[in-house]
């Protein structure tokens, strides 16, 4: 039953995880896509996070912090990009 | 699974060669990266799916998944890193010298 | 066209988080040969931080915090990753061959020390210092 | 504050030592211990009990908990109603927050919590621009931020 | 090494001199040093004349490549010993002349005499090598020194053009032959000839014999321009005259004749080595006679000549291999063998004289053409009798040699039609007739040569310089050759013994040893034989042919004087080229898809017939791991994902699609039980996702494909395929794996990373220890890309900065 | 019991992912997505988090990374959120048409006011 | 221990490479560092090579790990005289960079790259692993695509992107075939997959693994139909490149296909054999056609590469001990006389400042000795006696007819023909003629290039003349590679 709750998360996730996909590909904006992106970096810790109970393994900790940092880098470098025009400033603004 | 991941991996080098055969540098670019996602996913495929633990030895578990191709594995995606890396970079430049992203613009004449 | 920015809640947080980062990546890296992680995910991380913090703040302030010339640091830690290989020649084993032992210090206790460690160190920063490179460049090239 | 804090965790890790057992049990009443210690010290200190603060940042937690909540129940409303009843707009919040970290937090707050996101700042980092999803009444939006938040993190840093 | 080997690589080892002496002692024309190589190697040479006459022969081996079977074996015999003191004395003869001819102030005379050299010592290595790749070896330097003696005057188009054909034509014959020899050696096991002369009727008999003795004849055809292969020697007159009275006369051109010789005892014996020969021989003499006589240029005229002359050899040979086929050495047969090598030494006296007397007059007159020569009799006189010796015995006259050669050709090709043979009774007829009719012609042409030049009235206003005869000096080599003209043709019994007999005696090497058929008994008068009438009714038909040259002059045929296979070569050679480019352009298209659509198309083609060819499809179940619902849910997305990249039209899109397949991989790295694995992905995602935007945010947006529909399907189709190539591989090699008992080496890691490691997480062990080397290298790789994108980006050059 | 905890946790966390998603999907302008994104979809992750983080206590394994996680998420998904609408709005990707006010655009100094056109704004 | 003398070659070349990076700043520097450690690395293959023909095969377990676990380096004849090979071509093209190259490029990495693409190749010499053989592959590969479009000029980047998204794709490929391998047989090392191939029953899988690492190391080599990536890419960079990249590059491609179908493939040679015999033969001849349609100097050297790897890769198809012996002379050959001939290239270019050999002329007057080199050269190449190309093309061609392959060797005669005939276009259109250039031009002494590149041209002359050491040795490693028990027992130990 414990299985089968955390497969119907599983799945309830994938469904979450297809509707970012649908997003990114509708757009219209890159901004939107980048929010796709956001989000679905933070659905994949949730996923993670339920491979850990079912495998019972604590293997995958590290994964599920470094997924929200990166998903936090990667959303914060392409907004400034978007921002900006660069990603890295020579000098201060 | 083996099944299902092979036919995921013909998919991917299906797409990836697709990619490839396309005019727009950036399109070839993704052909190469996808390609080379495909390749990591059949090492890892060919070695067995059968599940054991992550092959961590102070867990207590006894089964394992094969570590050999993970290492492989990371070895290669590093290795695409590299190499996907520079190919951006390549693509870039060849489009600001060349001012074109259209690889039938970039032909060049046969008398070179 | 320039922007007046004003990026407090950003530079505020990053402050904090990419530190925490750094020390993350660092962790991840002697986590490496008992737990996930190792030379190459710190490396990779590590340079994640600094990323961050060039996000964050311009480039030459990065620079006068950090002075460090990433090209050399890429060649330092191949140097250093070739360099442990020749440990086991002086005493006639083949080259990269590493070594370890278990000793056990008051107040510590038991710890390893392997030459597998070192052999990583160099690993993290060509890892590193590469990725880092890598990014720094083309994003210097807007 | 960090003084406070310092010598809490030396009380702590003395009572350690003194126990001569180093798990993380002794080490929570060696600080239970510690608060007591620095509590009943505190007038010897220069500044507030450093315990006042972290009960000002529970309250604060508290609230944001709610808030968030309360913020996650009103997206499951806007976003399963069959029809979007939306009223979005972008309004400009001075504030009266003195510290770049106090506008930190409450910024934080303000777009974890029900129908508002900080979108950006004014020059001098004190106006606050805010996008909120039900605009009726842009006054009543910037009274219920005041009400709730900066008050509560005011509480933490004065 | 003995000195026969030295004296082979004597000249090679002077060349290096040369330009030595050119340069340091400028004042002495440098000829007169190369004079002495050619005098000291006749003279070396010269004794053994005594000792060949009674029958022996000189085999000396020194081991070059004995791994490949390749001896630098030398071998001296009767015929190449006449082949040595032609190359030696008219060589020293060439030099002597070149010195008069060419002027050492104005004429890079060092390369001249470098490539003589070259030539000579090749030429000698080819005479006396009895190997035959060393023989080759010679051979092609002999076909190099060629070209570059020809293209001497290099800024001269014509001469460039002259030097390459000679050169492609003789190489393509050497290439063949060069197969030719290794058939040969396939089929004896040895590269001597001698040793192959014992195995001929394995050679005859096996059924690579006329693969073989075509690919040979091909290049003895080649060298001594046999038809149709003749082409190149008329263009080789662009070289110096000295060059074209010696290689393209006297020595070179004859080199096929030597290796025909050389052969047949080896191939004698078979009636196609007959008929080839002999067939070829007889067209090339006719074609080349009829050519002669419409040239215009006094150095074509003789290189035509050349080309017949060369022929008649042939076809002797030819016929006088029927002795082989006999295994008899009947004088009716021998003589025709008689009548090759006694014409082949004449050739090269009157020939190098003629040749050396047009030198003359293009040098003193500046011209060639014969329309425009005319009457020099009285002003160089001695030249004019010297060519009219040369000429008269290139006609058949007596009493110069050249007669006596023609008769005993008559006589040859009067006697094949009695062979009873190859059906020489039938067909055999034809070969007197056109004999007959070419030495008409060759009459013809002598007259030209000789009556155009010198006879008629001077007229000095038609020649740039003033006329006046050569110097002494430039005499006297074909003064001496003339002298030998007639002394062999008064005295021919003088070389009988010496030169002929042993020469004939190579030739049919293996034939029992009859003293009366080899005995050569040369004689001027032998009655009113067919022969007589022959040289009777050739003598009374070539003056009317050229007393009423003036008709003949107005036919298209005359006028046009270049050869017909000319234009065909040429042609070949620019189609070749532009074929060529064709070809190259059809599949070097400079379009990427082009290249992957072939590679693609390859892989599957190639792969794909394996698996049918092999039956190589393998699937079984049975070790199949279970799929879970989620892992489905997991593949959908993956594939929505992946599918959906060829549809998107914006960049960003599919740079964020990468990025969410990018994560999506990392969850199945997850899923199938790899932590350090999704770590470096996703990191390695995220970085890369940023560098994409960086790179391509700029770019303009993708374009939709705008080629027709069905090309994209083509391309669909291709990619399919290989999709479906690696699935369905996967599948089997799985399978077979599993199938087997070997057992994955991975086990290892399991049972030791702890203990011999000391760690615990194996993917980390595997990395910084059992596989440490891969570990470093590919940080090699990615610090080699960082340097690389740092060299791409800022450093930025012109073409043409550097070289 | 705990696995009930556990369950009710990662439930409560996937539907509210979900939500976040539909969100995303659903709202009518980037402004109102980056709302569902960063509310629903963080407090998702966080139960979910919770809910591995109680299984493996419930094991008797502490595990700190996922707190940190869970500190770690609410930290930075403001900032994300922040960052993303602001480059968007200073873009010109378009508000939503029945949005009220754009007090944000009267503060940008008139050379910089962005023209609002999506399809620019996803293509420099 | 001897044994770890075989890293030299690998470790000496990636570590100054790594070092050099420190200077790149320094003109001086670099060049002193680089001279000393090419000088050493020269020393230390022939010292490797010396001890292997010594002492037999060379294997070192790298880490100490047993065999087919850990990373071996074997180092058996074949290796080391590839491996001695990649010294004397890096010598001389290393001093011919110093003398043409321009400086940017040596502030830009040139050595480090340089020393990097030596080590990658020794590295796929000799390693006996075959992950690590693609691991080998990537830092050459990686090494060559900077080094061709190092100088970011347009042209180098239009044919530089497509020479790297087709080796990409050849590369994805050769993990293809890795993971199939790992399937089939459940292991890396060379001689172990080698061992476990011999004693299989069914071969129809293997076979189709054999066909998919056959195309990888066929794109790498540039055999028919995958050869798209070559010509234009080897006519970008500067001749002391294209130099290096000749004599490296495609070598590396071919040695893994010889020792990848000899140690693990060679139980169906009536079909994996003779497959390749015809590719050997499409390859020579659209090679040749290329160079003969061309005009650009470089341009027909880049062509002729081509169709020489169809020779190299005919030995192999032939499949007798003189074959053998006879693919690797001409791959020592090739690289020898190509490597010379790009960068003759490289002193046309700079006395006459074009590539073009229709803008040429007359250089026999102006620059002889340079001329005759270069005929000296090009005569080799085209197969003329009694320089080196003669006995490649002849130990091809006797064990061709032996083994009657008759066409492919009719094939390698008609291209040696019309490689004779593309040598001559460049040496008539540039070296004869009139002269098209200037007379300061004329003036242009070439001394010093000259002599970084006679050693190749003695080089050839003397592998000629002295071929019967050569082939005494190589008839040696054409044994020992046809016997793949020999080096599956020296490396696994049995
Ligand atoms: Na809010
Ligand atoms: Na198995």
């Amino acid at each position: 039953m414990f299985e089968v709750i955390m497969i119907v998360a599983l799945l309830v996730l994938s469904v979450s995880l297809m509707l970012c996909i649908a997003r990114a590909l509708m757009g219209p904006t890159l901004s939107d896509r980048i929010v796709a992106l956001d989000s679905f970096g933070l659905n994949l810790i949730g996923f993670i996070s339920i491979f850990m109970i079912l495998q019972n393994t604590e293997a995958y900790a590290e994964v599920v912090l470094v997924l929200g940092i990166l998903a936090f880098v990667g959303s914060v470098a392409l907004a400034k990009f978007l921002e900006r025009g660069v990603v890295i400033d020579r000098d201060s603004h | 699974m083996e099944l299902l991941m092979s036919v995921v991996v013909g998919v991917f080098f299906m797409v990836g060669t697709y990619l490839l055969m396309t005019r727009s540098l950036i399109r070839v670019v993704i052909g190469i990266n996808l390609l080379s996602h495909a390749t990591h996913l059949l090492l890892l495929t060919m070695a067995g799916l059968k599940t054991g633990a992550p092959p961590l030895l102070n867990r207590g578990e006894t089964e394992f998944s094969d570590p050999l191709p993970q290492a492989l594995i990371l070895t290669a995606i590093v290795i695409s890193f590299g190499i996907t890396a520079f190919t951006l970079v390549l693509a870039y430049r060849t489009y600001k010298v060349n001012k074109t992203d259209d690889l039938d613009q970039l032909r060049g004449s046969h008398d070179e | 066209m320039k922007w007046k920015t004003n990026n407090l809640l950003f530079i505020h947080v990053t402050r904090v988080v990419s530190f925490l980062i750094l020390a993350f990546s660092i962790y991840l890296f002697f986590a490496g040969h008992n737990d996930p992680g190792g030379g190459f995910i710190g490396g990779l991380m590590t340079a994640s931080s600094i990323l961050l913090l060039y996000l964050t703040f311009d480039k030459r302030k990065i620079d006068e915090m950090l002075p460090i010339d990433y090209v050399s640091l890429i060649s330092a830690g191949l140097l250093i990753a070739f360099g442990t290989g020749f440990i086991g020649l002086f005493i006639g084993d083949p080259y990269l061959t590493q070594y370890f032992d278990y000793f056990t210090l008051p107040w510590i206790g038991e710890f390893e020390l392997a030459t597998a460690v070192l052999f990583d160190v160099g690993i993290y920063l060509g890892v590193a210092a590469s990725a880092l490179v890598i990014i720094l460049t083309i994003a210097g090239d807007q | 504050m960090a003084f406070q804090i310092l010598l809490n965790l030396t009380i702590a890790f003395f009572w350690m030592i003194l126990q001569n057992s180093y798990t993380s049990f002794d080490f929570v009443i060696g600080y239970v211990i510690g608060i007591a210690i620095v509590y009943f010290l505190r007038g010897s200190l220069p500044q507030t009990f450093y315990m006042q603060r972290v009960w000002a940042i529970v309250k604060l937690l508290c609230l944001f908990l709610k808030e968030l909540v309360v913020a996650n129940l009103q997206m499951i409303r806007i976003v399963l109603q069959p029809k979007l009843k939306v009223t979005p707009g972008i309004i400009a919040m001075p504030t009266y927050l003195d510290t770049d970290w106090e506008v930190t937090i409450l910024s934080m707050c303000i777009t974890l919590t029900p129908g508002t996101m900080t979108m950006d700042y004014s020059e001098d980092g004190r106006t606050l621009y805010i996008h909120s999803i039900h605009v009726e009444e842009k006054q009543e939006v910037i009274d219920d931020i005041r009400n709730h938040f900066e008050r509560a993190i005011v509480e933490v840093t004065k | 090494m003995s000195l026969m080997h030295w004296a082979i690589l004597l000249p090679f080892i002077f060349a290096i001199f040369v330009p030595i002496l050119y340069k340091y002692i400028r004042p002495v024309h440098t000829g007169w040093f190369v004079l002495i190589i050619p005098t000291v190697l006749f003279l070396y040479f010269l004794p053994y004349i005594s000792s060949i006459a009674n029958g022996e022969t000189f085999y000396e081996a020194v081991p070059w490549v004995p791994s490949l079977g390749i001896d630098f074996a030398a071998f001296l015999d009767g015929w190449s010993l006449l082949f040595v003191l032609l190359i030696t004395g008219i060589g020293a003869l060439v030099v002597l002349y070149s010195i008069y001819y060419l002027d050492k102030k104005h004429e890079a005379i060092h390369n001249f005499y470098v490539y003589l050299l070259l030539f000579m010592g090749a030429m000698l290595g080819v005479v006396l090598s009895d190997n035959l790749i060393v023989l080759y070896v010679f051979w092609e330097l002999t076909s190099l020194s060629s070209t570059l003696l020809i293209s001497y005057w290099f800024q001269r188009d014509a001469s460039i053009a002259g030097a390459q054909k000679s050169l492609n034509i003789t190489v393509f014959g050497g290439f063949a032959m060069l197969a030719g020899f290794a058939l040969l050696y396939v089929i004896t096991g040895t590269f001597s000839i001698q040793e192959m002369i014992g195995q001929a009727d394995v050679v005859i008999n096996h059924e690579l014999f006329l693969p073989t003795m075509i690919l040979i004849l091909l290049g003895a055809f080649t060298k001594s321009a046999q038809f149709p292969f003749h082409i190149w020697l008329p263009d080789a007159m662009e070289a110096p005259t000295p060059v074209s009275a010696y290689l393209h006369s006297a020595t070179m051109v004859k080199a096929g004749i030597y290796l025909v010789a050389r052969f047949t005892p080896v191939f004698g014996g078979a009636p196609e080595w007959f008929w080839v020969i002999s067939g070829f021989g007889l067209f090339t003499l006719l074609w080349g006679s009829l050519s002669a006589i419409r040239q215009k240029d006094l150095k074509g005229l003789l290189a035509y000549s050349t080309i017949s002359q060369l022929g008649m050899v042939m076809c002797l040979l030819g016929l006088g291999s029927a002795a082989l086929y006999f295994d008899e050495a009947n004088e009716l047969y021998t003589v025709a063998i008689l009548a090759a090598v006694f014409h082949l030494f004449n050739h090269a006296t009157f020939k190098g004289s003629l040749f050396m007397c047009a030198g003359i007059v293009d040098h003193e007159t500046g011209t060639r053409d014969i329309r425009s020569l005319g009457g020099l009799m009285l002003v160089m006189p001695a030249t004019a009798t010297i060519s009219l010796i040369g000429a008269a015995s290139m006609a058949g006259l007596p009493p110069f040699n050249g007669f006596l050669s023609k008769e005993h050709f008559f006589m040859a090709i009067t006697d094949a039609t009695q062979y009873g043979i190859f059906n020489m009774e039938t067909a055999g007829m034809l070969f007197p007739v056109i004999g007959w009719v070419a030495s008409v012609f060759t009459f013809v042409y002598c007259c030209i040569f000789f009556f155009k030049t010198f006879a008629g009235p001077f007229n000095a206003d038609r020649f740039a310089k003033t006329v006046h005869e050569a110097p002494v000096g430039m005499l006297i080599s074909p003064a001496i050759l003339g002298l030998i003209v007639i002394t062999v043709g008064l005295f021919p019994n003088l070389l009988s013994q010496s030169i002929i007999e042993p020469s004939m005696a190579s030739i049919l090497n293996g034939l029992p040893m009859d003293n009366e058929a080899f005995a050569v008994d040369i004689e001027h008068w032998h009655g009113f034989s067919a022969e007589l009438f022959m040289t009777i009714g050739v003598i009374a038909f070539g003056s009317l042919i050229y007393v009423s040259m003036g008709k003949w002059k107005e036919l298209s045929i005359y006028k046009k004087s270049e050869d017909v296979f000319s234009p065909l070569y040429d042609s070949s050679i620019s189609g070749l080229i532009k074929g060529s480019q064709k070809i190259t352009n059809v599949q070097m298209t400079g379009r990427l898809r082009d290249y992957f659509a072939y590679i693609s198309v390859f892989f599957l083609i190639v792969v794909g017939w394996t698996m049918i060819r092999y039956d190589a499809f393998a699937i079984d179940l049975q070790y199949i791991s279970e799929v879970n619902s989620f892992e489905v849910a997991l593949v959908v997305l993956l594939l929505v994902s992946v599918l959906s990249l060829p549809f998107i039209q914006q960049r960003v899109a599919a740079i964020v699609m990468l990025g969410f397949i990018g994560f999506l991989i990392a969850l199945f790295f997850v899923n199938l039980r790899s932590a350090d694995l999704a770590l470096t992905q996703l990191l390695i995602e995220t970085v890369l996702v940023i560098l994409f935007m960086l790179a391509f945010y700029h770019l303009p947006e993708l374009r939709k494909e705008t080629k027709r529909l069905t090309f994209n399907w083509t391309n669909a189709l291709i990619s399919f395929g290989v999709g479906l190539m690696v699935t369905l591989v996967a599948f089997s090699a799985f399978t077979f794996g599993q199938e087997n008992d070997f057992s994955p080496i991975s086990e290892y890691y399991i049972e030791n990373s702890a203990d011999l490691a000391g760690g615990y997480n194996m993917v980390n062990v595997v990395l910084v220890d059992f596989r440490g080397l891969d570990t470093v290298l590919e940080v090699l790789v990615l610090g080699i890309a960082a340097l690389a994108v740092i060299a791409v980006i800022r450093l930025k050059l012109k073409e043409g900065d550097d070289v | 019991m705990t696995e009930i905890l556990i369950s009710i946790l990662v439930l409560i966390g996937s539907f509210l992912s979900l939500i976040g998603s539909l969100g995303i999907i659903r709202l009518p302008d980037i402004y109102s997505r980056m709302h569902a994104a960063t509310k629903s979809a963080t407090l998702g992750v966080v139960f979910l988090i919770s809910g591995s983080f109680v299984f493996f206590l419930s094991e008797g394994v502490f595990i700190l990374q996922l707190l940190f996680t869970i500190a770690f998420v609410f930290l930075t998904a403001p900032v994300a959120a922040m960052i993303i609408s602001r480059s968007a709005h200073r873009n010109g990707v378009e508000l939503w048409g029945r949005t009220k006010h754009d007090e944000l655009m009267e503060s940008y100094p008139e050379h910089l006011e962005p023209e609002r056109d999506n399809e620019k704004a996803d293509q420099p | 221990m001897m044994n770890n003398l075989i890293i030299l070659p690998i470790i000496l070349p990636a570590m100054i490479g790594a070092i050099l990076v420190f200077f790149s700043k320094s003109q001086q520097i670099q060049r002193f560092i680089s001279v000393i450690a090419m000088t050493a690395i020269l020393i230390a293959s022939i010292w490797l090579a010396i001890d292997v023909y010594n002492n037999g095969m060379r294997v070192i377990a790298l880490g100490d790990w047993p065999i087919p676990y850990g990373i071996p380096l074997v180092a058996d004849m074949f290796a080391t005289v590839m491996v001695l090979l990649s010294a004397v071509i890096g010598v001389c093209c290393l001093f011919f960079a110093f003398r043409t190259i321009h400086p940017d490029r040596e502030r830009f990495y040139f050595y480090p790259f340089y020393f990097f693409l030596i080590a990658g190749v020794n590295g796929t010499f000799l390693t006996g692993d075959l992950f690590n053989l693609f691991v080998f592959f990537e830092v050459t590969l990686l090494a060559s695509y900077i080094l061709i479009v190092h100088g970011s000029t347009a042209f180098q980047l239009r044919e530089s992107f497509k020479y790297l998204a087709i080796n990409v794709f050849s590369s994805m490929f050769f993990l293809v075939g890795i993971a199939y391998i790992y399937a089939a047989t459940g292991t890396l090392n060379i001689a172990d997959i080698g061992r476990r191939v011999a004693e299989l029953e069914q071969d129809g899988v293997l076979n189709v693994i054999a066909v998919v690492l056959l195309f990888v190391f066929a794109t790498k080599g540039a055999l028919f139909p995958l050869y798209f990536w070559l010509p234009k890419s080897y006519t970008g960079p500067p001749a002391a490149i294209s130099a290096l990249f000749v004599g490296l590059l495609t070598k590396v491609g071919i040695y893994a296909i010889i020792r990848v179908f000899t140690v693990i493939f060679h139980h169906d040679l009536s079909f994996t054999h003779h497959f390749i015999l015809v590719l050997a033969g499409l390859t020579m001849l659209f090679g040749v056609l290329g160079a003969v349609a061309q005009y650009d100097f470089k341009g027909i050297l880049a062509y002729h590469s081509v169709s020489q790897v169809g020779y190299m890769v005919m030995g192999l198809g032939i499949f007798s001990p003189l074959a053998l012996a006879g693919a690797i002379y001409f791959m020592v050959h090739h690289s020898i006389v190509k490597a010379a001939l790009f960068l003759f290239s490289g002193v046309a270019e700079k006395i006459t400042g074009s590539t073009d050999i229709r803008n040429m002329g007359g250089l026999l007057k102006t620059h002889p000795a340079f001329s005759w080199l270069f005929f000296i050269t090009a005569m080799s190449l085209a197969g003329i006696p009694p320089l080196a190309g003669f006995f490649g093309k002849f130990s091809l061609i006797v064990p061709g007819l032996e083994e009657t392959h008759y066409v492919v060797v009719a094939v390698s005669l008609f291209v040696g023909l019309l490689t004779l005939f593309s040598m001559m276009k460049i040496f008539s259109h540039s070296f004869w003629g009139r002269q098209k250039h200037s007379s300061t031009q004329a003036n242009i002494k070439t001394g010093g290039l000259l002599i970084t590149i006679a050693p190749l041209v003695v080089l050839t002359i003397v592998m000629g003349l002295a071929a019967e050491p050569i082939f005494f040795y190589l008839l040696d490693v054409a044994h020992e590679i046809l016997d793949p028990s020999i080096y599956i027992e020296s490396v696994l130990g049995e």
